[in-house]
């Protein structure tokens, strides 16, 4: 084989693994619009009058979600799935992302926090990474880190639209959430800072409740909602 | 004698190209400069606009002050008309980087002005709809076709959005000020305004250029902010009953007014 | 002139530049060291039982003023006074913070604005550049702006000590003040940013005095006052 | 109109944005491809066995500048004319390469500098803004420094493959191009770096000029050929 | 499931994570060591008196590459082979450098492009990713790179030592090399900068050869050789 | 109507007090905004000086090359004293960091046209001799008293070592493109200079401003060239007797002359 | 000695080097799995429930710091004494919390500020360098302000947690601790910044302080507690 | 002990600490001085004019050295000797140039590699780090490092200079040192960087022997020698 023969032939290679990532380029930018478009109809729950219209965003949201099915099934099929990691810092980011919008929509439906096993049914991936296309754990704490900071957000946004016993179970959440944290031996870098952002949410939502409670708000609509 | 180069030498046809090509770029390089220069007063009128506008939420006669703005940002178009006219017949993304910041921060202003004026946002076509300009040449402006007298100067998406993203560090101030002044309807309406630009630009994400993306880190903090100081007056206000929240505020007026000593 | 030689002598200059900095700052050193006991002393008034002391707390700051007199005027003689903008970064900092003591103190004592004729003569320092060492409007504007976020601190630590009328006297004054630096056109500098602060403070005061006026506090203690 | 109605108007701008840029991309590669395989033919001048064949090679090149002009011409639909500085960087490194090719070819064929206009003819393209998608004097330029280093190769193999004059006339060459960017006011930009490269190919040239005549090589070839 | 098991669960996945790079960089360590031992045999065929003993070094060198089939064999067993890309970067570097000593060796054997199989069966590893633990074309093609400014450097000590036939051989084999370069449609970053590189290596290498063939140096020992 | 601010409140000593504030810090920033434009003037005109005389290497009667030069920087030096009028009176440092960029720029063009005049290095004091002034006022002038008439403005010990530290980028470019016209004395003449210059820089080492030691490695690899260049030089040179050097020069002039057909 | 012979010596010294950072680095990693045990322990007197079980926690804690111990007195196993700051890099950050968790656990039990004596007695390690593995200053120092910033969080979630008279301690001593920190002449940077976040610490528990004082709750509990 | 009492005691610690440091940067200060003496005397060496002057030169280099004994001494005077590590930085700079000037010192008088143990009694400090002030083997490889790359500076200004000899023993001299470093594990970041650097010097310094020995420059001054 001639010098000229094997760079040719070598050229086959780098052509299909250019080709490879273009395609998988361009599934990811639906799926990140997609996820925009998620975001974008949670988010309202921010705004004084969206907290009675939690349940609809919710159903609202887990329709997009089918779409980010199909964009996912679709994107599957761009590689071969046991070359996920030489691919995966393409769909990292959005994966997250996704990974942050399911955990907001079933903590808002349930005040629960997702699992592992739950996301990826959400997003109609795997959890075992032999199985398939699956969702990395160091992704899925990014995405349950992203939520603490939104739930803080929210904590303060419901003491605005009147709503005083909400923070005291995102409090709780939280302090559960953290607790959990501390448990991890985090070495990898950007986990490991987020995760002290973390800290900065139980302490601002801490303040919240101290700020209920020391004017008696949180007991009183308590009992108001228990009569 | 002999002679390698020179300017004696102008029979060399490289040389003479190249001395179209030194005309060319020097008169290129000249214009980028006229616009820098240009562009940095933009930039420091539109600043002090802001800051005189600012003033607005402590006055009980804001029509004064708006009225100064609206001079001052006449001042601001003015100049932006020489960047026009500059600019005449060149592609405008040429010179681009030179005046990018001053168009930003006359965004920034006149979008301020208006939320003031009309708790809405401006949008790009009113912006641009301000920037055509007659030219008033002496003399020879009766010998030009119509059209050639209007100049305009199109702001483009990217500076809008770079501008309306500095906005809201400006809203968020005017926001702590109201609540400084006793304002407590003010506080609410900016927070649910900072709120729908915010889910605007987060909607917009990533697809928007670059400097967008850095600038969104800035507008979070801001939006923080100003959900923070809504929830603080709302804490502070359910200690009463919800109908005597305005009362209170009115009464504390009425309260320190002998103090002050002025009318 | 050789090129040697003309790098040897060039190389005097910045020696001597370097000793010039490094007796400034010395001298700085033993400012700040006297600017932090003034400070130390004007801490008690935030304490319940430092309200009654605070004119002996005054006059015992007054005193430590002679002190920050003769360091200045020490540092007066380390250098040619037409370079003051040269070296003006070595001592920016203990300025702006003895302009901050002196206008605190000047507030305890007559609860007036401190000017900046005033913040000079106290540190015995000048007003005009042409004159001599002076006191940069800036400077004396960051001073101020310090004693305003501690005017905030005042007044909250007021109505612990059961002082329900300085709150109000304070929020005027913090009023005033805000109102003066609307006027001016800051540049993005640190005193923009200082200045951004303020509005925190004059909002914390009227917060304070919010939560005088729904109780009927200040009302109350007033006409108490009164009789 | 609405926040929400302007943001998404604007998103509109900003897709459509990124889709021009997507097209240009992609009519931008197959001009790379071209321009790589105009190169491939051209290098074979510097060897040995390739000197007596540069008719035909340049044969060959001035064919596939007829793709070339079929690939500007593609992609001068993919954007409004007068958006050119707007999306200059996509095609400002190709077009540069084109340029030097072309210069390089014409120098070949009849070792005179190629001008702006003829370089404009060869890529089908203008050479004033006004009249459409046009070559920018820097462009132009910055050809013209890749085709000097080009020469500067080719004064070196030209002694190798035993042609002895060739180098002399490069370096007449080189010289007027040399004196010519000397006229320029360039900043410190990317053309004022490549102008410096330029003294090396010119220093480069000159001692192989050197090289012959102390051997008395150059001389003697001359008189040979006109014998 | 808890938070709190969840959480202890998703340790184990961390934990087990980390001690597979730990064990990873250690082998890597000891293959680092190899390279440089085979490194150190390859660099005195620089040394004037290293010309003749090519042979026996290229023999110790062989020897050498079985103990880096040992250390790569044991590195296989640090991971599961599918996860290759998930590791990668851990031994990226190191590859690339046994690369280049593969394809120097068969080099000065010789005087031919080593092939991808070849670099593959030396190192006892796969060219199909498929098979197991393999070389991907950009480390193969990194490796070859290296080894083009390595030759340059050759090519100067040749004539350093007295043999003026290699450089022109030298020559030949990189021109090969980079026209078949230039079949490549490079996007990646490192791998193109590298490339851009061997444009050096080429011009070098050229000047060698123009040095000699002014001097009537090559053709000399040709003939000399001839006879 | 009550009032808590604004111009009507004028009768406040505090909103007094700040309108004098007002105007002091405007007119400080207006004048530092004009010393960056002028600035930004010197720094254009010093580069094209710059330019104007590499030119110098390449042709045989510099004279006139050297002469547009002093004129262009006579117009520098105009721009300069206008500078020095914004600055009549204030404590130059204050606004040293508006116009530091174009003073550097000077040196560095008066100090490579010096070179070239007079192959030594212009001092610090030479340089601030020639920024002199003499105030052109109508009418007023004879009012004032003589030493009132004369302006000057001194360039700092660190602004002129910045300016020579970019000099040797410019003398590295001379030196390459002096071998490129067979000027081979030059190329000796330059490497001693430099590595005077250098040699000088690292003596001063980290003693000087920051800025100077990020120079040093540009420095270093000017200097490096250099001493490239004279080696390639000596290296060729050394293949013919050394007397014999010169006259292969001129034959190469002599041999390419034909074929120019220029003289 | 040939050159050879002396870098073989040098690699001894390398080598020797890196195997003690090795080991240290695994202890130090223990330990912070230790200091984030005790956190976690520690963290439960923010909850509402947590304030009766301070004893039992502390008592907890004073066990686990037996495990710290032990894990001290084997990192001080792996380099020579007299070396500590060549290495201090490695544990200072640890060194740091541990410190802050001393502090905590003493100021939980008694209200009393920890000296540098006794953390050191708890980390079972010296006060004096020349004795030991030592407790710099600094360490020390940033450990007691940790604690600061997690007092300002006990006094918000003692309001919470229906604990009035604690924040007012609580404000005590941080004011206490604020003072001693003026006494200080920091220059050191990291240790600088940390002081500076006091400041928000003494400002927040002032506003707690406040807060009970408006509404008469401070003084109530106090009395019912006299009562 | 009260606090303040506590923080007195402690500004004790941290004043003395400042102190030292503050002794230690002046008298690196004055050796920083003298090291810069002595570069540029060692500098002349590459003027044309330098070369016969290398023998005075060193001579005048080692009285220089002289004062750098005399300034150590008193730098050990400064600080407990087993907390070398804890200031380290302080001088690790100047320690650095001082092994170069003494490595480069030596190189001139005698062309061999300059041993730590003769560094360190050129400087007047210890090789063993028990001992006292010591050279650690990192610095003094640094020194060496730097040395290198100023003898390919020489090798070439030999040339210019009319010695053709002299490039031919730096060359087997930076080949032999090469070789050793190839031995060293290198991990630690500054070092390799350095290290790292030595090729271009290889590269370069036989790029200069390539130069002479094509055109027959180095045997020929060789023999005249020899004659
Ligand atoms: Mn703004
Ligand atoms: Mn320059």
């Amino acid at each position: 084989m001639s010098v000229t023969e094997m760079f040719s032939y070598i050229q086959g290679f780098l052509s299909a693994d250019q080709d490879v990532r273009e395609d998988i380029r361009k599934v990811v930018q639906t799926l990140e619009q997609t996820a925009r478009e998620i975001l974008t109809v949670l988010q309202s729950v921010h705004q004084p009058s969206g907290f009675k219209e939690i349940p609809s965003k919710c159903a609202k949201v887990r329709e997009l979600f089918c779409t980010v099915r199909t964009q996912i099934a679709d994107l599957k099929t761009k590689f071969p799935m046991e070359q996920y990691y030489r691919f995966h810092e393409h769909w990292r980011f959005v994966l997250q992302r996704l990974a942050f919008l399911a955990a907001f929509v079933v903590y808002l439906e349930s005040e629960a926090l997702v699992t592992r096993e739950e996301v990826a049914q959400i997003l109609g991936i795997e959890v075992v990474r032999e199985k398939g296309f699956h969702l990395d754990v160091e992704d899925y704490l990014a995405g349950v880190l992203i939520m603490a900071s939104e739930l803080s957000r929210l904590a303060v946004n419901s003491v605005t639209a009147g709503d005083y016993t909400r923070p005291l179970r995102i409090s709780n959440f939280i302090n559960e959430l953290d607790s959990g944290f501390r448990l991890l031996n985090l070495k990898n870098d950007p986990l490991r800072k987020r995760y002290d952002g973390l800290k900065y949410d139980v302490k601002k939502i801490e303040e919240v409740v101290y700020d209920l409670s020391i004017r008696g708000l949180a007991k009183e609509q308590e009992s108001a909602v228990e009569k | 004698v002999q002679e390698r180069d020179g300017s004696a030498n102008s029979s060399s046809p490289v040389i003479a190209a190249f001395k179209v090509f030194q005309q060319e770029l020097d008169t290129k390089h000249d214009k980028y400069e006229r616009l820098v220069k240009l562009s940095r007063d933009v930039t420091i009128e539109s600043k002090r606009t802001i800051f005189l506008l600012h003033r607005v939420t402590s006055v009980t006669d804001p029509e004064a002050i708006l009225k100064e703005a609206e001079v001052k940002l006449e001042g601001v178009r003015q100049k932006i008309g020489q960047i026009a006219e500059e600019l005449r017949g060149e592609d405008i993304h040429q010179f681009h980087r030179a005046f990018t910041p001053g168009i930003q921060e006359f965004v920034e202003a006149v979008s301020f002005l208006h939320y003031i004026q009309h708790r809405s946002l401006i949008s790009l076509e009113e912006i641009n709809a301000r920037l055509v300009f007659m030219r008033a040449e002496k003399g020879s402006a009766e010998d030009l076709p119509p059209g050639a007298q209007v100049l305009t100067f199109q702001v483009t998406p990217s500076d809008y959005l770079l501008g309306v993203a500095d906005l809201t560090g400006e809203l968020m101030r005017m926001c702590i000020s109201s609540v400084g002044n006793g304002d407590i309807d003010t506080p609410f309406q900016l927070s649910q305004f900072l709120r729908q630009i915010h889910d605007g630009f987060s909607f917009i994400g990533n697809t928007g250029p670059y400097e967008v993306s850095k600038k969104l880190h800035t507008l979070r903090q801001s939006l923080g902010k100003v959900e923070d100081a809504c929830y603080a007056l709302k804490v502070r206000g359910s200690e009463i009953p919800k109908h005597m929240l305005a009362d209170v505020f009115s009464s504390r007026s009425a309260l320190i007014d002998p103090e002050e000593g002025v009318i």
